[in-house]
């Protein structure tokens, strides 16, 4: 075996060991200097991307990896229940992953310039590195409980991020009631995970899987997970701590916020097509469980669409409106999810026209999640840009920025057209795939969908008209340009747009399809752990 | 947060002593009884902790360093970690039990049944043990320490 | 003020339901299927040597969890010296 | 029914600290309800690992009868590491609530949650 088949074998594990022990390690080199400290976070993280790489050519390639801690074969001898902790990687997870390293390289590169003349730094890394950490392991993981520790450490250390201001009060506030509703959010999914235990004796994901029965007992654990899931990435009624949490955080820190929100969004997607998976399509009821969930999440979506357009049309507060813009796009997310599974539902007995809708909202959904953490840091981090220089956000207070920021004003333009669904941008791509599929399921939810985008474009339109066109105000004549990092950050993810846009098929083929095929064949999850059922 | 009296500053001084040994043998014994890193390294900390709010946490910062005792939850959490990396360096998994059959120390294992305790048994478990009570100790202590810092200071303020 | 009201009993009332009939339908003292447990029970001893059921859990084969539960600590103390920190007026 | 008062217990406690979260004005209070959420759900889980007449899973001096009757003598190991590290979870999220408090104190001079609201815009 050499080297490189033996780092292939241990990628799982290393993924999160190694920024873990960075993070572990930033205090201690911290007290060198400040250079060495911030070159250690991103060679540390820059190590992370290319074990993400590695494992991820090798889980394309050969299918499903399970990574066993403290060795041995998933099932003991002679049982049916894996006893230790087991890392399951499909294609999904290695999607997600993708996303949470592009998102924490952008973000640590971005705050070399703008956190420079902070205080509290070294802290201010070594938590960045633990949340990053816990994304990747709530991403990572093949355990309930192991995903609910996950999701308790990004919790903790978003709340602390987002306090980073520790000075202004607006910023506590925000904090505080991000931990409220995260941490009870967190206490509902351990009570769900809790009965599963007791009617099941396991904790693992896949085995969960294969014995579920959709008994009393279950609706219940399903409906507290939803809850607690959807708590942490801010779906509609649950939404109230995502616009202040997004809008009063440094902005590198929101843009790992972002990948945060997104991890709990996976984890929903994980409990409805992994954990029940096998029940949505269940006789004994009524009418399929799949098609109920179905409605519920496609009119959550649908609430949050319409809740982040127009809360956003009303704000006079730069970063609010990006944040509320943000509760839109994770609407639209959930809406092709629920359009999935009306679909599913739908093409039961002699309808296949209905699943290929489907199947096609799903991948769009998909699509629209790395598309999303893109389009919406872009405009978080220009937001950042903007603060930087000028040490505003109200709309009212600034004007003719484009002077003197060219580039800042050319990133936001293409942060506008990607976040809109304009056509060469990455957003087009995958709204259009929305659109399309949800016409099918039902017109209706397709024409809200596309009046809503267009609400958002003039929405940032009036943004983009009064920030950086206009007169110019004689307090920001001596504005200048923001330092070559933040720039060089935010011109990492405008060609990652534009070139997702131009090319999205290259996306499509060789992530988004094998991620949605992974999620619907549940099946093959199962059976790589328990061994067929 | 100003000293306490001089009777609650003198029990104090007698009970540490004991909360220490206490807490030390549950950190030693986790694998044995009931216990281990974190229960017994709460002990401790509770029993430093006394100390603090009999003699003001103005006095303790005078004595010890945040940043000294921050080092010491870094090097316990890398002492965790580092276990957990010896599994894999020695014995091909990650949180692999090297030790328990063919290490060096700690590699008895015990007849099934009822035993008497044997302190050389359990593999990687006592390290674990030890490194989780350092952690807990500096953790918990650095807590109380900086919020109980900081309400006196408000307090000194008006 | 009052619709929020509303909506917090309505979703107050609506969890109290599920809450008690988990209460109700769950029985005490006799778990439901305990192979995994059983089997920890049976193997603690000659899989890790060691005596204590909950600390081979803790430390071994749930190892990972309790890695994560001493990030933890480490990010909840991390995050309280840093609110505590210093500002630079 | 009357045997289930464990769980009852356990259901008790989360409406009283949900009522709290809910209902309540002060943000020490909203800690507090929190909090007993936490144990609510803390005691859910050891009480599913009881096992009627079993005694702690160690085996260091253990009676004989126990031995020979393992594991049907001891009660569950796993909720009760479970148990560990959801507490060690509850007194980091608790000890971070806290200090927040201490500085929103410290900013807006009261702890009403009606007085702490953010200007609109």
């Amino acid at each position: 075996m050499n080297w490189f088949e033996l780092i292939t074998l241990h990628s799982p594990p290393l993924i999160v060991a190694v920024p873990l022990l960075a993070a572990f390690l930033t205090p201690l080199v911290s007290k060198i200097n400040d250079t060495v400290r911030n070159l250690f976070v991103l060679i540390m993280l820059s190590i992370t991307g290319l074990l993400v790489l590695i494992l991820g050519y090798d889980v394309l390639t050969n299918g499903i990896r399970v990574y066993v801690f403290g060795g041995g074969a998933p099932l003991p001898s002679g049982m049916n229940i894996p006893v230790r902790i087991m890392f399951e990687i499909d294609s999904m997870t290695i999607f997600m992953v993708i996303i949470t390293i592009i998102l924490a390289l952008i973000s640590i590169l971005y705050s070399w310039s703008f956190m420079k003349d902070k205080d509290g730094l070294d802290k201010y890394y070594t938590i960045i590195l633990l949340l990053v950490t816990s994304i990747f392991g709530m991403e990572l993981t093949g355990d309930l409980f192991n995903f609910f520790v996950f999701l308790e450490i990004s919790c903790i250390t978003s709340c602390a991020l987002i306090a980073f201001y520790v000075n202004k009060k607006e910023s506590l506030d925000a904090a505080f009631k991000y931990i409220v509703i995260s941490s009870i959010g967190a206490l509902f999914i351990l009570f769900a995970i809790g009965l599963l235990y007791a009617q099941y004796n396991a904790l693992n994901m896949a085995t969960i899987a294969n014995a579920i029965q959709f008994t009393f007992f279950d609706k219940i654990v399903l409906v507290l997970l939803i809850t607690g899931l959807a708590m942490k990435s801010g779906l509609a009624p649950m939404h109230m701590w995502l616009p202040d949490a997004y809008s009063r955080s440094p902005a590198s820190v929101t843009f790992i916020l972002v990948g945060a929100t997104l991890a709990g969004l996976y984890g929903s997607l994980r409990v409805i097509f992994t954990i029940y998976g096998n029940q949505l399509l269940n006789t004994g009821f009524t009418f399929y469980p799949g098609l109920i969930i179905g409605i519920i999440v496609t009119a959550l979506g649908v609430l949050s669409i319409f809740i982040g357009v127009f809360m956003a049309l009303k704000r006079s507060d730069f970063k609010k409106m990006i944040a509320y813009t943000a509760v839109a796009e994770i609407g639209y997310m959930f809406l092709a999810i629920g359009s999935y599974l009306i679909g599913l539902a739908l093409s039961v007995p002699d309808n296949p026209q209905m699943l290929i809708a489907g199947t096609y909202a799903l991948k769009g959904g998909l699509f629209h999640i790395l598309n999303d953490a893109l389009d919406i840091g872009l405009l978080f981090l220009v937001a950042g840009a903007v603060y930087y220089a000028t040490k505003q956000t109200s709309l009212n207070s600034l004007g003719g920025l484009a002077r003197n920021m060219k580039y800042t004003t050319i990133f936001f333009l293409i942060g506008l057209l990607a976040v809109s669904g304009m056509p060469p941008m990455n957003g087009f791509a995958s709204k259009l795939l929305i659109y399309q599929s949800t016409y099918q399921i039902s017109p209706i939810l397709s024409i809200i969908a596309i009046i809503c985008s267009i609400m958002l474009l003039a929405v940032f339109v009036k943004v983009f008209q009064s920030i950086f066109l206009g007169p110019e105000i004689p307090s920001l004549k001596n504005v200048k340009e923001v330092p070559k990092s933040m720039l060089a950050a935010m011109a990492l993810v405008a060609c990652i747009i534009i070139f997702i846009g131009l090319f999205p098929n290259i996306i499509i083929d060789n992530l988004v399809t094998p991620a949605a095929e992974a999620l619907q064949n549940t099946t093959t999850y199962i059976s790589t752990i328990v061994g067929g059922t | 947060m100003s000293q306490m009296s001089k009777i609650v500053r003198t029990q104090s001084n007698i009970i540490f002593p004991f909360i220490m040994i206490f807490g030390l043998y549950v950190i030693a014994h986790g694998h044995l009884t009931p216990g281990g890193g974190f229960q017994g390294g709460a002990v401790v900390a509770s029993g430093c902790i006394m100390l603090l709010v009999a003699y003001s946490s103005a006095w303790v910062l005078e004595k010890i360093k945040v940043s000294r005792l921050s080092v010491f939850e870094s090097l316990g959490a890398l002492g965790f970690i580092g276990v957990a990396f010896f599994g894999l360096i020695f014995g091909g998994w990650f949180f692999n039990n090297f030790l328990v059959r063919n290490g060096i120390l700690f590699n008895v294992v015990p007849e099934t049944g009822s035993t008497l305790s044997n302190f050389n048994t359990a593999g990687v478990l006592p390290l674990m043990n030890f490194a989780v009570g350092v952690k807990v100790i500096a953790g918990l202590f650095v807590i109380v320490l900086v919020m109980g810092y900081a309400s006196s200071l408000k307090e000194w303020k008006q | 003020m009052s619709l929020r009201t509303t909506v917090a009993v309505v979703m107050f009332s609506i969890l109290a339901v599920f809450f008690v009939c988990t209460a109700l339908m769950l029985s005490f003292g006799n778990p439901m299927k305990s192979e995994m447990d059983d089997y920890i029970i049976m193997h603690t001893q000659n899989e890790t040597g060691t005596n204590s059921g909950v600390t081979t859990i803790v430390f071994d084969y749930r190892g990972f969890d309790t890695l994560g539960e001493a990030t933890i600590l480490f990010s909840a103390v991390s995050g309280v010296i840093m609110i505590f920190r210093k500002v630079k007026k | 029914m009357i045997y289930n008062i464990p769980f009852i217990a356990v259901v008790a406690m989360i409406f009283i600290g949900l009522f709290a979260v809910l209902f309540k004005r002060n943000l020490v209070k909203i800690v507090i309800g929190i909090s007993i959420i936490e144990s609510g759900v803390n005691l859910f889980l050891i009480t599913l690992g009881y096992r009627e007449g079993g005694v702690a899973p160690i085996f260091t001096s253990a009676p004989s009868e126990v031995v020979k009757n393992a594991p049907g003598s001891m009660v569950l190991p796993v909720p009760q590491a479970l148990t560990l590290t959801s507490i060690v979870i509850g007194v980091a999220v608790l000890a971070l609530m806290l200090s927040l408090i201490m500085h929103i104190y410290e900013h807006y001079g009261t702890l009403d949650v009606r007085k702490i609201r953010g200007p609109e815009e």
